[in-house]
């Protein structure tokens, strides 16, 4: 078993366990760790799939490295909203939906 | 040495900016692990952090000699080795037997600033002794076991600092 | 030779991790843990540190290495103060022994 | 011609650039400006693209796969790049006007990247650029939806966000996958690769994938966030999303469908349209109960984009269905648009965002509710509109292959929408509560309501063009 | 593009531009949206007459654009389309002039002739269609202008009629819709032939063919009214008058009719549609429409429910003609296409007037109406007896030839139908005649007012139309075997089909 | 050699670290911050060593000066009560 | 079992025990610490998949940046809960 693939499959448990997160927690910043808990793991498949033979590929790391940058965008701006919400109902969990 | 310190601004022949510029090179090179291949990138960082440098700290009120900074080294190094050792006996003694204690200590005889957050700082790595709070010239300590003689080698640290930054201990 | 003190100095480096380890889990409260990490495991970093430069390819490398060491210790004690001055200031007392607690 | 094929990213990205700079409101006429210089590089490639030189490639600082980023252009990202500045454009004209009153903070800033980021992504040839445009797209579209700043907006962009993301992490995990297993991410080198015995780990990234991107374009089951970002969004923003942003990640799915994963797509081909059917159904019938307009409407988007996912089992060597969601596509995107536009001026004029307070709007906004009628026209698949046309595609690819069970969706989703329309019109022909006249500032109104009419009127002409679209999906398809 | 290509599109142009342009107009620019409305009109008829010269020339008038591979918008002037052209075409004119008397000083005005022109428009597309696919284009397109002026007035109770309307006709227009693509899937794209197009495909499978019909004529069933689809109908009665002369004698009814029409010759081919047996289903669907339309107007005491059901019967005379499947049949309901349509602008020109003269909406408050409005109910008596089919009107050619083609087919049956419906019609139409003329003046009308421009009885614009159609409806009758004719015009198109 | 000892490092490292986080005060889990400066950057030297990747030790370097940042940050802005259990 | 193998498959159990413990702890101020201890092993990991730019901005961007962001956010929190 080599590193790439280990940590390969930490990386689909890692996903799993974000997108759970993602989905059924109801703390909103929990939601956000969850979400990059997610991303973290869809990142550990791509560089470690990709060398589960054990040869550094620059490719996926490149795109990783974009990966991450877009990631934290996503945080915060997740975060900068959750605040706004925060700060204008005094939760950080989301009110029922009425969508109609 | 000792003349050079502080004859930057009269612009001697060997002015006090090169001396930060030739540390900063060696730093650069250091972390460059001995590869040219970036020496205009290097160039560049290095002028700008000596400019930096002498913007943010003037030559001469911060002079620090060579020869105390050696001894102070190496005093330093042998204690926090000592530091280290105290401890982890401590901490693998089958009954671990401490006797911590909140102790103050006087540092007026210390300049205000870099000085004392120096001393705050090393007596963290000193054997026995934790700073806690810093209030103008009163520290207080965390000391691990108060039968250790910490008093007597913070005041030893404390003469070193002095000499360190030209005072007397 | 020099490979042999190297791992040498690995090995002590690694005891005084543990040692860190061994304070932080058995000291009593938060400063006295403060201890046990701030000096043991910066100790064990300084002899890997040393280790790994005796075994260094150049001269830059090692220094390199050792560039760390300082780096780390400035860390640790600002670390460490800034945590003791925290708990100090919420008003955490220290521990003064079981028989006087 | 390729050389100009950076400037549609460019360009927007440019203008949104300076409207940042010029700071919070400021901007509009740069961008409607250049706007309209992006539509007009849009047809320019679809002539182009007509005129049969084939599928243009622009290496982007002349670097090649895999580091480098490719621009590729087909009739169909043509397709979709007129349809991104044809919405643009009068909404953005549109916007001016309604955030005359109030500026909100980010409005062409976030309006420019997201514009950017379509043209990106239907410019992108590999699945790693794909992935990056999506996310921007998403992320400028939620940071659009929070940008009203009540409470019930900001959780309606965070529902939308942790769904986007959610999606987009599915859709990098695909990714990641498809790379590991066969070192590339290039759609055109992947196509021939991927065959039915693949190994199981591209079947599941086929798998991630496609759920990844159904969660963005709101199918069925995963459309829980829509109705309250698009319904809660102000009217010109809803507009933009509506019309655009979950069309993009629904020709992601046409351009993975048709290419790499033509292959294992067979299989799984019911799965979409099936989900495609419920979203008709069920969407439709929400917009039929919705109490508010806006509302309303974006349940119609839940409704509309289950067509878009009942091709599946069609597609084949006839075309029919391809041609049907092409078409869908651009009428559903110029229609929806119209709708929400003129609801917007119909919010501005009655002041409340409800299906019962348009009583006696036929009086004093005609215009408006004609172009709602003529967008309803297109949602409802009546002739001479786009819409007609796609569902006439669609019928007739169903009815080839014997699908009379979509036939019947298919009509009773028109039925629907006939009823959730003609809920709003009648409403709209009763006289006031009280009986007076709705005062109504019409000057002020006029260039909403013209706007609105434009792109109303834009999603009926697609359907007496249809000849030139259909040449034009099918140049390097 | 050649004359003959621009003409039919300017047919459909010259209502549709004064049609645009009318929604356009601020509310009270009134004599330029009235000059453009009659401009239009009148354009209009002067286009179908040159059509009408030039179809008995021999010139073919056709159009075509492509708007999807395959499927043409195609326009092909025949002899079949200018008939109903033609009757569009005079009783828009008519029921436009009418129109603007009825709503004289109402609110609207753009929006209503604007819709109205629409409608029109689409319902010269109808006519001109020279495929399904074309036909159902404007099919639909008269669903969408008629709903705006059923609903014109904006009562609970309009809503509610465009609402019964609405999902009438578009459930109809989705049956036909799937007709119109299965067949196109089946057989490809065809344009409408004489003889029909489908008889000349060999190896199609028969039951989808009956089952295209089936679709078809339930989707053109739901306009024609024919009985159990014809639910709607009484229920639009609660549109303005011209809208009403309009939905039954002009447009919606007819383009229903005409649909079917269109199909059994067009498409199917009446031989081949025989051989199908679905002509005689159609024709026994015709004949309940007949006789359960006469039998519920003989219960309606509102006089335009009465009138609505009396339009449900005689719609289906056309269909019937149809189903007879021989060339008297076809004769006999291609002339009623045109009869009914003047009969029953008749009748419902003159019930507007009742209506906003005298406030007259019930047969039980006719009494005495004759001697109040004297013009007006002779008009009115004109259309009721055509109706009946009583000797020397319009009415009595349809009868005759129907009656005739049914002995031709064999389908004895069809002549009890027609006498059980003349009769019927009789019962319910001679009350109304009898009331009026002979019963004595109330002491007060409900609700009446003379109109500012007009004589004694009612305004001229409201007065002149009903009396034209009615002079149109006696001159069909007594000069139905002159050139030109309607029935002579039927003749030449059944020759046609009949070869 | 090195990578032994890098071994016995993370064993260390996630023995403190299951210590650190189990409480009982926030102060304990303050402790993670000061851990990660020294055992982290331990860690990552001696993976440089193993794996002849000398980057890491730019990595170290790194972590050394964020260890500081991110501990004094802990302490001054997240660290409001010194109850036993978080509110 | 080869040294390798060992610390990888440690890290990995620390990696999904933190991220573990990250969601499933009744705290948030606990879970967000522990967030950023997910974020540095990570980093080790990312050391031993031999891609030290991404052990690098993971240590910066991931942990650092994302773990202040989050810190920040509850700070907010903290701050109105006392008075």
């Amino acid at each position: 078993m080599s590193t790439g693939l280990i940590f390969a499959c930490v990386g689909v448990v890692l996903f799993a366990m974000g997108m759970a997160g993602v989905l059924l927690l109801e703390h909103l910043l929990r939601r956000i760790l969850a979400f990059n808990l997610m991303g973290s793991g869809a990142f550990l498949v791509m560089v470690g799939f990709a060398q589960r033979m054990d040869v550094p590929d620059p490719v996926p790391q490149a795109m990783v490295l974009t990966g991450i940058v877009v990631a934290v965008a996503a945080t915060a701006l997740a975060l900068a909203l959750a605040r706004r919400l925060h700060a204008l109902t005094g939760k950080y969990t989301l009110p029922p939906a009425a969508d109609d | 040495m000792e003349q050079t310190r502080g004859a930057g601004q009269d612009g001697g022949w060997f002015p006090y900016w090169t001396r930060r510029f030739v540390v900063f090179a060696v730093l650069w090179w250091v972390l460059a692990e001995g590869r040219f291949d970036a020496w205009w990138l290097g160039l560049v960082g290095v002028a700008l952090a000596t400019w930096g440098s002498m913007r943010l700290l003037p030559a001469g009120r911060h002079g620090v000699s060579l020869a105390p900074t050696l001894r102070f080294l190496a005093f330093f190094v042998w204690n926090s080795l000592r530091g280290g050792v105290q401890v982890a006996a401590m901490a693998l003694r089958p009954r671990p037997d401490l006797a911590p204690a909140l102790i103050e200590i006087d540092l007026s005889h210390l300049p205000p600033g870099t000085a004392r957050v120096l001393m705050l700082n090393t007596l963290g790595l000193m054997p026995g002794t934790l700073g806690v709070r810093l209030e103008e010239s009163r520290l207080r300590l965390h000391v691990l076991d108060a039968r250790l003689p910490v008093v007597a080698e913070a005041r030893e640290l404390e003469a070193h600092i002095a000499r360190l930054f030209g005072g007397r201990p | 030779m020099i490979e042999l003190a190297g791992n040498l100095l690995l090995l002590i480096g690694a005891f005084f991790y543990f040692a860190g380890t061994v304070g932080l889990v058995r000291f009593p409260d938060v400063y006295t843990r403060l201890h046990a990490l701030a000096k043991a495991d910066n100790l064990g970093l300084g002899c890997v540190l040393a280790g790994l430069a005796l075994q260094a390819d150049s001269l830059a490398a090692a220094l390199k290495l050792l560039l760390i060491w300082p780096l780390a210790l400035a860390a640790s004690a600002a670390v460490s103060y800034a945590i003791a001055n925290r708990a100090q200031a919420l008003g955490v007392r220290p521990w003064q022994g079981e028989e006087r607690s | 011609m390729t050389e100009w094929l950076p400037w549609l990213i460019l360009l927007p990205l440019l203008w949104a650039t300076a409207a940042f700079l010029l700071g919070p409101g400021r901007g509009a006429r740069l961008a409607i400006g250049t706007t309209a210089v992006q539509l007009a590089l849009a047809f320019a490639l679809a002539f182009e693209l007509g005129s049969g030189s084939g599928a243009p490639v622009h290496r982007v600082g002349g670097w090649g796969a895999p580091l480098g980023i490719d621009l590729v252009a087909d009739g169909l990202s043509a397709l979709i790049l007129i349809l991104t500045q044809l919405v643009a454009l009068p909404l953005f004209v549109y916007a001016r006007i309604y955030f005359a009153a109030a500026a909100p903070a980010w409005f062409w800033p976030l309006a420019g990247f997201l514009v950017a980021g379509m043209n990106a992504l239907v410019l992108s040839a590999d699945l790693f650029n794909l992935y990056v445009t999506l996310e921007i797209v998403g992320l400028a579209a939620v940071g659009l939806v929070a940008m009203g700043g009540t409470a019930g907006q900001l959780a309606a962009a965070l529902r939308y966000l942790l769904a986007t993301l959610v999606g987009s992490g599915m859709y990098l995990l695909g990714v990641a996958l498809v790379y590991g297993s066969y070192g590339t991410v290039s759609i055109a080198t992947l196509t021939p690769l991927v065959s039915a015995g693949a190994p199981l780990a591209v079947w599941f990234a086929g798998g991630l994938l496609l759920i990844g991107l159904m969660v963005k374009t709101a199918l069925f089951p995963f459309h829980g966030w829509l109705p309250p970002a698009h319904g809660g969004a102000p009217a010109p923003v809803s507009a933009l999303v509506s019309a655009l942003v979950v069309k993009a990640s629904f020709y992601l799915i046409l351009r993975l469908w048709l290419g790499p994963f033509a292959a294992m797509a067979e299989v799984a081909a019911a799965l979409p349209a099936v989900l495609g059917a419920a979203a008709i159904l069920w969407g439709s019938w929400r917009a039929v109960r919705a109490q508010r307009l806006k509302a309303l409407v974006a349940w119609s988007t839940v409704a509309q984009v289950g067509y878009l996912f009942l091709i599946f089992p069609l597609l084949g060597a006839d075309q029919l269905a391809l041609h049907a969601g092409g078409m869908q596509v651009l009428a559903h995107g110029l229609a929806k648009a119209a709708m929400f536009a003129s609801v917007g001026v119909l919010i501005q004029a009655t002041g409340r965002d409800a299906v019962a307070g348009v009583a006696g709007v036929a009086a004093c906004l005609p215009l408006t509710l004609f172009a709602f009628g003529l967008a309803g026209v297109t949602l409802m698949g009546l002739p001479p509109s786009g819409g007609f046309l796609a569902k006439w595609l669609l019928i007739e690819a169903a009815l080839l292959r014997g699908r009379w069970d979509m036939v019947i969706v298919v009509f009773a989703g028109g039925l629907l929408a006939a009823t959730y329309v003609f809920r709003v019109l009648q409403q709209a022909f009763l006289a006031t509560p009280g009986g007076e006249a709705l005062r109504v500032d019409r000057r002020r109104l006029a260039t909403l309501e013209w706007t609105a009419f434009a792109l109303a009127v834009a999603s009926i002409l697609v359907g007496l063009r249809g000849m030139e679209i259909l040449r034009l999906l099918g140049v390097g398809a | 593009m050649s004359v003959n290509e621009v003409l039919p599109l300017a047919v459909i142009a010259s209502s549709l531009v004064p049609g645009l342009l009318i929604f356009a107009l601020p509310e009270h620019r009134v004599g330029l949206r009235t000059t453009l409305n009659l401009f239009g009109a009148v354009v209009k008829l002067l286009l179908v007459a040159v059509l009408l010269l030039g179809i008995a020339g021999g010139e073919e008038y056709a159009f075509r654009y492509a708007v999807l591979p395959g499927i043409d918008l195609a326009f092909h002037a025949d002899a079949f389309a200018l008939l109903f052209v033609t009757l569009s075409a005079v009783l828009w004119l008519l029921t436009t002039v009418y129109a603007i008397g009825y709503l004289e000083g109402s609110p609207f005005r753009s929006r209503f002739f604007g819709f109205f022109s629409l409608c029109v428009t689409a319902t010269m597309g109808i006519a001109m269609a020279a495929n399904l696919f074309t036909f159902f284009v404007f099919y639909e397109l008269l669903t969408l202008a008629t709903f705006p002026l059923v609903v014109h007035r904006g009562t609970p109770q309009a809503l509610r009629g465009g609402r019964i309307y609405l999902a009438y006709t578009l459930v109809g227009g989705t049956l036909l819709l799937t007709g119109i693509v299965w067949l196109n899937a089946l057989v490809g794209p065809a344009d409408f032939a004489h003889g029909g197009v489908l008889a000349g495909v060999d190896g199609l499978p028969a039951w989808q063919l009956q089952a295209i019909f089936a679709l078809l004529i339930a989707g053109l069933g739901v306009k024609a009214a024919i009985v159990p689809l014809h639910g709607w109908l009484p229920q639009a009665m609660v549109a303005p008058a011209p809208v009403s002369a309009l939905l039954h004698a002009v447009a919606v009814v007819k383009a229903g009719a005409f649909g079917v029409l269109r199909v059994v010759y067009g498409t199917y081919g009446v031989e081949f549609a025989a051989a199908l047996q679905l002509l005689a289903p159609l024709a026994v669907a015709a004949a309940i429409t007949i006789v359960w339309g006469s039998l519920r107007a003989l219960f309606q005491d509102d006089l335009k429910r009465r009138l609505a059901y009396s339009t449900v019967s005689q719609v289906s005379y056309i269909v019937l003609g149809a189903a007879l499947a021989g060339p008297m049949g076809t004769v006999g309901g291609l002339v009623h296409l045109v009869h009914q349509g003047l009969m029953k602008i008749t009748l419902f020109f003159c019930a507007g007037n009742y209506a906003e003269t005298l406030g007259i909406h019930k047969v039980s408050e006719m009494d005495g109406a004759g001697r109040r409005m004297p013009l007006t109910t002779i008009a009115f008596t004109i259309g009721a007896l055509g109706m009946m089919g009583a000797p020397l009107t319009a009415g009595a050619i349809s009868k005759a030839w129907l009656g005739d083609g049914a002995t031709a087919a064999g389908m004895d049956w069809v002549m009890a139908v027609l006498w059980i419906s003349s009769l019927l019609n009789a019962a319910y139409f001679l009350p109304i005649l009898w009331r009026a003329w002979f019963r004595p003046m109330p002491a007060t009308w409900p609700e009446e007012g003379i109109p500012a421009s007009g004589c004694r009885e009612t305004a001229w614009l409201l007065l002149l139309p009903p009396l034209a159609t009615a002079v149109i409806t006696l001159g069909t009758g007594v000069l139905s075997e002159w050139p030109g004719s309607p029935l002579d015009w039927a003749r030449l198109i059944a020759q046609r089909e009949y070869p | 050699m090195s990578l032994a000892v890098a071994l016995f490092l993370l064993l260390n490292l996630v023995a403190a670290l299951v210590a650190a986080a189990r409480g009982p005060t926030p102060a304990d889990r303050m402790l993670t911050a000061l851990l990660f400066g020294s055992t982290g950057v331990g860690v990552l030297v001696l993976l440089a060593h193993a794996m002849a990747l000398p980057s890491l030790v730019d990595v170290a370097l790194t972590l050394a000066l964020l260890a500081a940042i991110a501990g004094i940050a802990f302490a001054r802005r997240a660290w409001h009560s010194a109850g036993q259990a978080d509110d | 079992m080869s040294i390798g193998l060992a610390f990888d498959l440690l890290l990995a159990g620390a990696l999904l025990w933190s991220a573990w413990r990250t969601l499933a702890t009744p705290d948030i101020f606990r879970a967000v610490i522990l967030f950023i201890v997910f974020g540095l092993l990570l980093s080790l990991a990312w050391a031993r998949l031999a891609a030290p730019d991404i052990a690098l901005a993971e240590a910066a961007i991931g942990a650092g940046l994302t773990g202040a962001l989050l810190l920040d956010a509850i700070g907010v929190l903290r701050d109105r809960k006392r008075p």
